[in-house]
């Protein structure tokens, strides 16, 4: 793609998101997310495989189905309280509504189907832009409105974790694996989103900065199946080595990044008198540590005593930029012991 | 309390600068001093107990003997791991040595920790270097197995603690160790607070195998290389003892009813256990074994709540740290040998290592609590709270004992006594690093003799 | 032994490929088992060429440290001094003389002293009310 | 009045219903005109003359240069007549489902539905439409500004779609 | 003679450990400091030390 187009196509992902973010209208909110969508397709479909090709119509009838949906909220909405005002979206039925639109933009449980498909027909940029960057214009419309039937998010969140435990399990495909994590993850975001905003804007911060570390990473090692991984320590040994503790920081272990967010979420849980739902969470999470543990012993963990049957690959000089990688990397295996000061930043 | 910490990361850092031919001695030396400054933590003469006071971390005269056993652990494990890493790549030595500070670092923070969520984080942080020492230096290909089933075990276990700690800190504010003892009397009475009280302790429970949750222990021992078995044995499996001794205080008033099912799992597993040890062949199994079936003992030393109580199982628990790891460094001086840890094949060892036979027998000597030893004193305060708790469990308990003894002596006649096979006839001899190794372990736990009461805990 | 054995007869290094019979008794004594067992031992130690030859082979006074002698002979020397002399024998000499571990000599000084104070007083040894009672100021009955 | 409004809806519905059963693409995109036609007329029933116009102008320029691009492109040497048994089936089947619904909605519920709600004043003065074209060349510029960048990037992208292909767009080879 | 150059250049990361162990000790004191600030300086139970104290507590 001729490097005007592709400019002017992130230009308008960018202008998308934040005419979305910034904007207190229905219909341009609504507007902002339609240009997110159509500035994406082109980026998905420049490989021209069938496979591509197959994930873009996808990914453009489930947004296409739920921008129609959002927009059906948004009048009946206008016409119920007469006014356009994104906060003021009070009335049950069109929350609702709004609410499974925005689920169905993201990929939360019952509405993630197409989320695999579409991460595993695109290569590992596109994917990591539809993992990270399209979260945030519809998660934003879920902070905003305000959510007035606690069962319908509790009923996504849970579902959404379990699926994203179960789903990602039997995968060899590492896209779609972390097709399945970011659903997983989205569903730790909106657990919480109800009780606390601040939470949810720094959940999804941080599964941000551990996700592109992790795409980062395969695409330097350029790996989409577990099989490919087993070679990625003699392509990049110091990444390699890393990237076992990201994957656990995305699983949720202690010492690690990705720890912060499931404490404190559980926390403010345990003080609304959820337990049980915390528990459940909680152990929802092992789920899916299984196979982010597969990944790392995929990658690291199976090298010391038995030597590798295939080819190794030479380790080539990268031309790609690694300090955004090296940046992504050490923030999301050091930031547990700045809880206080991630919290105030993220203080809505 | 930074005194140890400090010159830990500094260890961690000069591992990666001193060049590869002085690193394995600048290393060893280096721990050896942290160790030996470590026992300025038993300087503690203060009413209150706790003493080595910063925000967060305080020493108190139980976590004090558990701390120094892991610092005095480090130069150990790099004494035992220097032989199966002398052929891999200096990059691979030097981040194994990384490792093994690093688990001491967050080992030491953990039994140090004055706040018990700082103890949860810390707890669980220990996880990650034991996962990578098992599955990325373990020798066989079902150390990927050992290393989930170590890392789900202990998950499973303690997710639902971090959920009792947050409602515990909900319903009564502070959650620091120095304040938990004072804090007002919760009042359990609801079905959810058994469930809390349940969660609290499962973590404990599975880390310290209990009986019923101890299948991770024998897979990881077998799998681990020498020093990951070695930290294991000695020192992890005191996590779950020194926590259960933290968390019992909130615990009070249900304890009483709700331990009954945990005291006879743990009293039965020590019946069980030691029976299983009895048919093993497998060496370092055999040993796993041995130190579960001395757990039971200390799991049902601690919930029956008595100063006895308290006080065997934490001198059981470091005896049996010194004791299990001289065993495994045993085995593991016999499978660098013959490469099989079947015992079978490595028998009669007598015959070639006369003086590995002799560390041998007093190893064994004291796994089955010989009486000067602090087996013993353990094992016996243990013995007899649990008798004046219910006098049934002399059954079980003096049972267990015998049972300790005769898989002891089924090992050590059938590693060193009867004829020599031929196939061993040509082994090396033993090395002034494995005496040396050996005689680091058995010395300590022999002085010990001398000044029981370092090892007593709160019982003054 | 065996090390100053070879130092004195280079003679005799060439023997010390073909593992020496004296780990085993020669004595006729020991019965057919053993016996059988000798000159298969002398044919079956051939020096098996496989690449990776022990340590030990190479530098007899290997002491398990590492296959280079100055470095290992350094390490033994380090590994010795600073685990046996200086933790062991400094840090049991410490442990020895710490003072009063526990509070406990203290302890036994005050309740010896008290005990000579109670009985100079005439009061019981030891009695229910550490505080005395009247000096608490009680609800009266009627209040409680 | 009221019944040529009525006469329009039903249409619309019909002309949906046929497009929907159009096995080629060639004779459906004819009917997206149709639909287009029948809505413009709705409309100006309602008094949004001015936006039935623009609708009219705009969409069906649109709507025809759709029609051209997708007939040349699918260019199915014998597009398939909406002839055959299962045509038949799939047109009574969504006529009597659709039908169904309304029957039992208006007949049986005896709530009058096919009354039409806001002003049938086709003739008033202030028209909502025209306050929408006044606002946008007053305050509402930037709106106006991003339409016009948005209109770009959907050139731009369906520019982009079938770029250097063979045979059309989707057909990825 | 042990020469001193030959020895810095090779052995002086040997200095990390015992350095960390001042800096820590050093850290310490300091800790200990703060955390004694207010010994004997409160208004109810502050008394005149005896000759030979120089601390109330230790």
């Amino acid at each position: 793609m001729n490097p005007y187009i592709t400019a002017s196509l992130l230009f308008g992902l960018l202008l998308g998101t934040t005419i979305t973010t910034t904007s207190t209208h229905w219909l341009i909110a609504w507007m902002g997310l339609e240009i997110n969508t159509l500035a994406i397709i082109p980026l998905m479909a420049q490989q021209h495989h069938p496979r591509a090709i197959e994930a873009t119509t996808k990914y453009f009838l489930t947004q296409a189905a739920a921008a129609a949906t959002l927009l059906l909220a948004a009048t009946t909405n206008a016409w119920m309280t007469g006014q356009w005002e994104l906060q003021q979206a009070t009335h049950p039925v069109p929350t609702t509504m709004i609410t499974i639109a925005l689920a169905l933009k993201i990929g939360l449980a019952p509405l993630h189907t197409w989320l695999p498909e579409v991460m595993q027909g695109l290569d590992l940029t596109t994917g990591l832009i539809l993992a990270t960057w399209q979260k945030i214009a519809p998660f934003s419309l879920l902070l905003q409105i305000q959510p007035n039937n606690q069962t319908l998010l509790i009923l996504l969140a849970i579902l959404s974790m379990l699926v994203g435990g179960w789903g990602g399990l039997n995968q060899t495909q590492v896209r779609k694996i972390l097709a399945y994590s970011s659903i997983a993850h989205l569903g730790w975001m909106v657990i919480i989103l109800q009780f606390s905003p601040t939470l949810a804007v720094m959940t999804l911060a941080l599964y941000i900065i551990m996700t592109s570390s992790t795409f980062l990473a395969f695409m330097m090692n350029k790996t989409t199946t577990i099989g490919t991984l087993t070679i990625s320590w003699a392509k990049t040994p110091i990444i390699s080595s890393l990237m076992p503790l990201i994957l656990l920081s995305l699983g949720g272990l202690p010492p690690l990044t990705g720890f912060m967010p499931k404490w404190l979420i559980l926390q403010e849980l345990t003080k609304q008198d959820l337990g049980m739902t915390a528990t459940l969470a909680a152990l929802s999470a092992l789920l899916s540590l299984y196979f982010y543990l597969r990944l790392s012993y995929a990658m690291t963990l199976t090298i010391s005593p038995n030597n590798l049957t295939g080819t190794l690959p030479w380790r080539t000089q990268t031309n790609k930029k690694t300090l955004p990688t090296a940046i992504l990397l050490s923030s999301s295996i050091l930031l547990l012991p700045l809880t206080p000061e991630v919290l105030t930043l993220f203080n809505t | 309390m930074l005194k140890i910490l400090i010159p830990t990361t500094m260890l961690i850092l000069a591992t990666w600068l001193t060049p590869p031919k002085w690193l394995w001695p600048s290393s060893l030396l280096n721990s050896l001093l942290i160790a030996l400054t470590s026992l300025l933590w038993l300087k503690n003469a203060s009413e209150t107990g706790w003493t080595f006071l910063n925000p967060y971390l305080a020493t108190d005269p139980l976590s004090t003997p558990l701390l120094i056993l892991s610092c005095w652990l480090l130069p150990l494990m790099i004494l035992a791991s220097q032989n199966h890493t002398s052929h891999e790549p200096i990059n691979r030595q030097r981040m194994y040595i990384t490792l093994l500070a690093s688990l001491q670092f967050f080992l030491i923070l953990a039994f140090s920790a004055t706040e018990m969520i700082m103890f949860y984080v810390m707890f669980e942080a220990t996880l990650i270097p034991t996962l990578i020492l098992i599955t990325r230096w373990g020798n066989q290909a079902e150390r990927l197995n050992a290393g989930t089933y170590f890392l789900f075990y202990t998950l499973a276990g303690s997710l639902p603690l971090l959920i009792a700690l947050l409602l515990l800190q909900n319903s009564n504010g502070s959650l620091s160790l120095l304040m938990l003892p004072h804090l007002g009397q919760l009042e359990l009475t609801s079905y959810a607070d058994k469930i809390w009280w349940a969660g609290c302790i499962l973590a404990f429970l599975v880390k310290m195998p209990l009986y019923g949750v101890h299948l991770w222990l024998p897979k990881a021992h077998v799998e681990a290389p020498i020093a990951g078995s070695m930290v294991l044995a000695a020192v992890l499996l005191k996590l779950g003892g020194y926590g259960m001794m933290r968390i019992l205080v909130t615990l009070d008033p249900l304890t009483k009813e709700l331990s009954y099912p945990f005291i006879v799992l743990a009293l039965w597993g020590v019946i069980m256990t030691g029976s299983i040890c009895m048919r093993q062949t497998d060496l370092k199994s055999l040993i796993a074994y041995s130190s579960v079936s001395h757990m039971g003992l200390v799991v049902g030393g601690i919930l029956i709540q008595t100063p006895w109580g308290f006080t065997g199982a934490l001198i059981l628990m470091i005896a049996h740290g010194l004791t299990s790891s001289a065993l495994f460094c045993l085995a593991n001086t016999s499978y660098e040998r013959t490469h099989s840890r079947t015992m079978l094949l490595a028998r009669g060892m007598q015959m070639i290592l006369p003086l590995m036979a002799a560390w041998w027998f007093i190893a064994s000597l004291a796994n089955l609590a010989l009486p000067p030893l602090p087996n013993l004193m353990g094992e016996l305060m243990i013995i007899t709270s649990l008798f004046n708790w219910s006098p049934w469990t002399i059954g079980l308990t003096g049972l267990g004992t015998l049972i300790t003894a005769g898989y002891s002596l089924y090992m050590f006649l059938m590693t060193q006594r009867g004829p020599a096979p031929s196939h061993l006839l040509a082994l090396e001899p033993s090395h002034t690093r494995e005496h040396l190794l050996i005689a680091l372990h058995l010395l300590p736990l022999i002085l010990i003799i001398t000044k029981p009461e370092l090892i007593w805990g709160w019982t003054a | 032994m065996l090390s100053r054995v070879t130092q004195l007869r280079p003679s005799l290094s060439k023997l010390l490929f073909y593992p020496p019979s004296r780990f085993v008794s020669n004595t006729k004594s020991s019965g057919a088992a053993a016996s059988s067992v000798v000159p298969e031992l002398h044919h079956a130690a051939k020096p098996v060429e496989h690449g990776e030859v022990s340590p030990y082979v190479k530098n007899p006074d290997y002491h398990g440290f590492s296959s280079d002698p100055v470095v290992d002979e350094w390490n033994m020397r380090i590994a010795f001094f600073f685990g046996i002399s200086v933790a062991l024998v400094i840090g049991g000499t410490f442990i020895h003389y710490l003072p009063d571990h526990g509070m406990r000599q203290w302890a036994r000084r005050e309740a010896e002293r008290l005990i000579l104070q109670r009985e100079k007083a005439g009061l019981p040894l030891i009695e229910e009310n550490y505080y005395d009672p009247n000096t608490i100021l009680q609800p009266t009955a009627e209040e409680s | 009045m009221f019944y040529a409004l009525v006469f329009l809806l039903l249409g619309m519905l019909v002309v949906m219903i046929v497009l929907s059963t159009n096995p080629a693409p060639f004779y459906g995109v004819f009917n997206l005109v149709l639909v287009a036609l029948l809505c413009c007329g709705a409309s100006v029933l309602h008094g949004g003359t001015f936006l039935s116009l623009v609708l009219l102008m705009i969409y069906m320029g649109g709507m025809l240069v759709v029609f051209i691009y997708s007939s040349a492109l699918s260019a199915d040497k014998d597009p398939k007549a909406p002839t055959g048994w299962q045509v038949v089936l799939f047109f009574f089947g969504y006529f009597f489902f659709v039908f169904g619904i309304l029957y039992t909605n208006m007949v049986l519920d005896e709530e009058v539905w096919w009354g039409v709600s806001g002003e049938m004043d086709w003739d008033a003065v202030f028209r909502g439409d025209m306050d929408g074209v006044s606002l946008m060349y007053s305050s509402g510029g930037g709106v106006l500004l991003l339409g016009a960048w948005v209109l770009l990037l959907t050139l731009l992208v369906v520019l982009e779609l079938v770029r250097g292909l063979g045979r059309g767009a989707l057909r990825a080879v | 003679m042990v020469n001193f150059a030959v020895l810095a250049r090779e052995h002086w990361m040997h200095i990390l450990v015992p350095m960390g162990f001042v800096i820590g000790w050093y850290l310490d004191k300091q800790q200990d400091k703060k955390l004694t600030a207010f010994r004997n300086k409160s208004a109810l139970y502050s008394r005149e030390l005896k000759p030979g104290e120089e601390v109330t507590w230790k």
